[in-house]
């Protein structure tokens, strides 16, 4: 089974040179930490930045300089701020090239629900759903089941969806899947230690295992 | 040049009845108008509409707002940081749209520049659609979305001139550029302002035209939502 | 009868404290030289700026900074500079006062026709098009008959059209009109020594004569 | 940060194939981009369509595509300045759009931002409006307009650094910050190429993101049309 760190890491690997990159909240902004440091990439903020540098010291803290999640960062040296407007232009105009995000629940389809339980969580999509609506390439990082133990790979999403058929490929911390173009989850990848049956126990949607399943190593 | 000049964020937002339709630049805490949210407090009004993409937090922002009941309907993409907010949606008190980030920055965009309506692609097949015309072009579904206009749009920015333009700073910017644009009455509150002519015209982020009043605001918290360091 | 200038002095004195403007080619442009010094007011150039000042010294000229006719111009104190998405947002979206521009023809429910002339001449409508649509005020600045002695003031327009119904006021070389809701052209002022009559006999539109017309002074 | 330099004009413009939709920034002549047309004029390709408000003249600028016949269509708003192409023109070896410049501009934008169709007032009850959709809303006509987009956008900036963050002066920006979003590949020529990070990032008019090949521009003429001073 992956750590997050590890899922973050395993994602890293997917990462090209010269891609603009938007990372979620949560584990997939843990990705920036593994991407090799000889691609270079640009960070998108969807609040306004090109170029999110690494956290501030005490001393750099700027009020003025926060990412989509609200923490405190820096610039890196080339970059540039924009308003909203323009921060979705970017988005929707399909310039950022891959979306890293994590989610409740994903179908077989490539539809992901991340945005809200009816009766319980009513935080808002903010900008998901124009994120996965518009970005060329979607990473799901996410646990492969929820903490009571059901599957969150579904044949279709139980909770209210943040958009359809978009997901291209997901990293859980059990496997690396792709969505088939009709539908089903491709098993590419095993976490270490974990079997294709355990993934196929824990995958409630249509798992489609081809030839021998490689396991991932670090 | 034509002088938007006001005395001080009282004398900004003194008119602003009861039932006002407003936007509030701002992501998070950052770029908010701290002042005209000072001083809206000190006023005996209600039934406020809110365009703003969040809603403060408890003891901030347009939390204030909410906490004093002055708030009738939150016009927002994302209010997670906010238990006053969620307490008076789930027992009704309180209307709520909730909006992709993009596509409310687009539909007020759309409201400053005279766009009634326009096509985007978030939201497609989710509950946002409801109700929504939908249609496609070469080959994807987009949903129509309307303009938002507002009737006082309060703006913060880092710099501003006697003229109204102004240079914001960082991530503060966010929405207060289409926001200014999108009021037809728009207060600016700067942290410094100057006399018209000393800022570079190649280097305004919203020209005057869009500043109906301008004042520069003073004991700027500035507070921050998520303090995160590296060692 | 009104020389341009005097047209130009004339259509001046529409102009209020603490508008944003828009002045067209030709006499429009003029009208800048007749605003009494004590209004605060801001023209704007469709290609990019609010405060146009007056044309530069030979020492000024700067290739980077044209007025919408390519002239070379300065700017005055507190200007900005921005794209032509958002000129014409400002334009549209009504935040400019008053449009003050030339036409070949006017008809007499406030259509404007001046852009076209069907096989002779196809420059294009450039931004007028945008402003008769979006302004909330239209002043046309021109010549009440043409070259040839055919009035200008119609019924309907003959050429093809820029924009309807949107034209409030006209000033010409004899007469200041305004449109009628229910369409004609409201006459409200003589030229120094032009007759009613005159005026009369030169507009080819309903022409709507109530009490005395004053004769300009200037 | 991503690295956009490329060596010159020649390298810059060198795979735009015949028949290639470009558009081309510039008002007038002024932030026209004149070595990406000189190196264009070198190359032994046709049937081009160009978006660009206006056509240049004579004997500058897209004038000179035009005299060597490369040009299959032009996308414009004014193009009164140019003998050549009224020529072309009337003879029908020239196709031309003509669109009210406001529109052109939010053509352009709605191309950059993935927005595929909005609404607009210019042109109603024109002949613009023939064969286009009207609307009703809040009881104004608009015309529903699409987005353009294009395989080679070819735009001039004043500085620009190795990331294709690109900085403006002065209306010589007009539509250039807008074709550089709209354009799959987007060439910017520069007067003054400085490292990444040189550029303030609040200060920069167009997001290197929109920007895949960037060089530094000589011999700059910037022709003026209309010399015009005061005494």
């Amino acid at each position: 089974m992956l750590s997050k760190q590890q899922i973050a890491q395993r994602i890293a690997r997917e990462v090209k040179n010269g891609q603009y990159i938007n990372l979620g909240i949560g584990i997939p902004t843990l990705v920036a930490n593994y991407i090799p440091e000889d691609l270079e990439i640009v960070l998108q903020s969807e609040n306004g930045l090109l170029g999110i540098g690494p956290f501030p010291t005490e001393e750099e803290i700027d009020p003025d300089l926060i990412n989509a999640g609200k923490q405190t960062i820096t610039m890196v040296k080339g970059s540039a701020i924009f308003n909203s407007a323009e921060s979705f232009a970017m988005i929707r105009g399909g310039h950022v090239h891959l979306t890293i995000l994590g989610a409740m629940e994903v179908s077989e389809n490539g539809d992901i629900a991340n945005w809200k339980i009816p009766g319980k969580m009513v935080k808002g999509m903010g900008g998901a759903m124009d994120l996965v609506a518009s970005a060329e390439n979607i990473i799901v990082a996410m646990q492969h089941c929820s903490k009571s133990g059901d599957s969150k790979l579904l044949p279709e999403c139980s909770l209210p969806i943040t958009g359809i058929r978009c997901v291209k490929k997901i990293v859980t911390d059990l496997a690396v899947l792709e969505i088939h173009p009709d539908g089903g989850f491709i098993l590419k990848e095993r976490a270490p230690g974990v079997s294709v049956e355990e993934i196929q126990q824990k995958t409630a949607g249509k798992l489609i295992i081809e030839g021998e399943i490689p396991e991932m190593t670090f | 040049m034509i002088n938007k000049t006001v005395k001080d964020a009282r004398e900004a937002v003194k008119d602003i009845p009861s039932g006002a339709f407003l936007m509030m630049g701002g992501f998070g805490l950052c770029g908010i108008p701290e002042n005209s949210i000072a001083a809206l407090l000190e006023r005996d009004i209600k039934d406020l509409t809110i365009v703003s993409n969040n809603a403060g937090v408890d003891d901030f922002g347009i939390g204030l707002l909410l906490k004093k009941r002055m708030v009738k309907k939150m016009i927002s993409s994302y209010v997670g940081e906010n238990a006053e907010f969620e307490r008076q949606l789930l027992s009704g008190e309180l209307e709520v749209d909730l909006i992709p980030q993009g596509t409310l920055a687009e539909r007020v965009r759309a409201g400053g520049a005279g766009i009634p309506a326009f096509f985007t692609p978030a939201g497609v097949g989710t509950e946002v659609a409801k109700g929504k015309e939908t249609r496609e072009f070469d080959g994807k579904v987009y949903l129509m979305e309307r303009w938002l206009r507002a009737d006082f749009s309060l703006v913060k920015a880092w710099k501003g001139d006697t003229a109204g333009n102004l240079v914001f700073k960082g991530t503060a910017r966010n929405f207060n550029p289409m926001m200014a644009a999108a009021g037809k009455i728009t207060i600016a509150e700067v942290e410094e302002l100057v006399p018209a002519g000393e800022l570079d015209p190649n280097q305004i982020h919203t020209p005057g035209i869009y500043v109906q009043r301008i004042f520069q605001g003073e004991n700027y918290e500035k507070r921050i939502e998520q303090r995160t360091t590296r060692s």
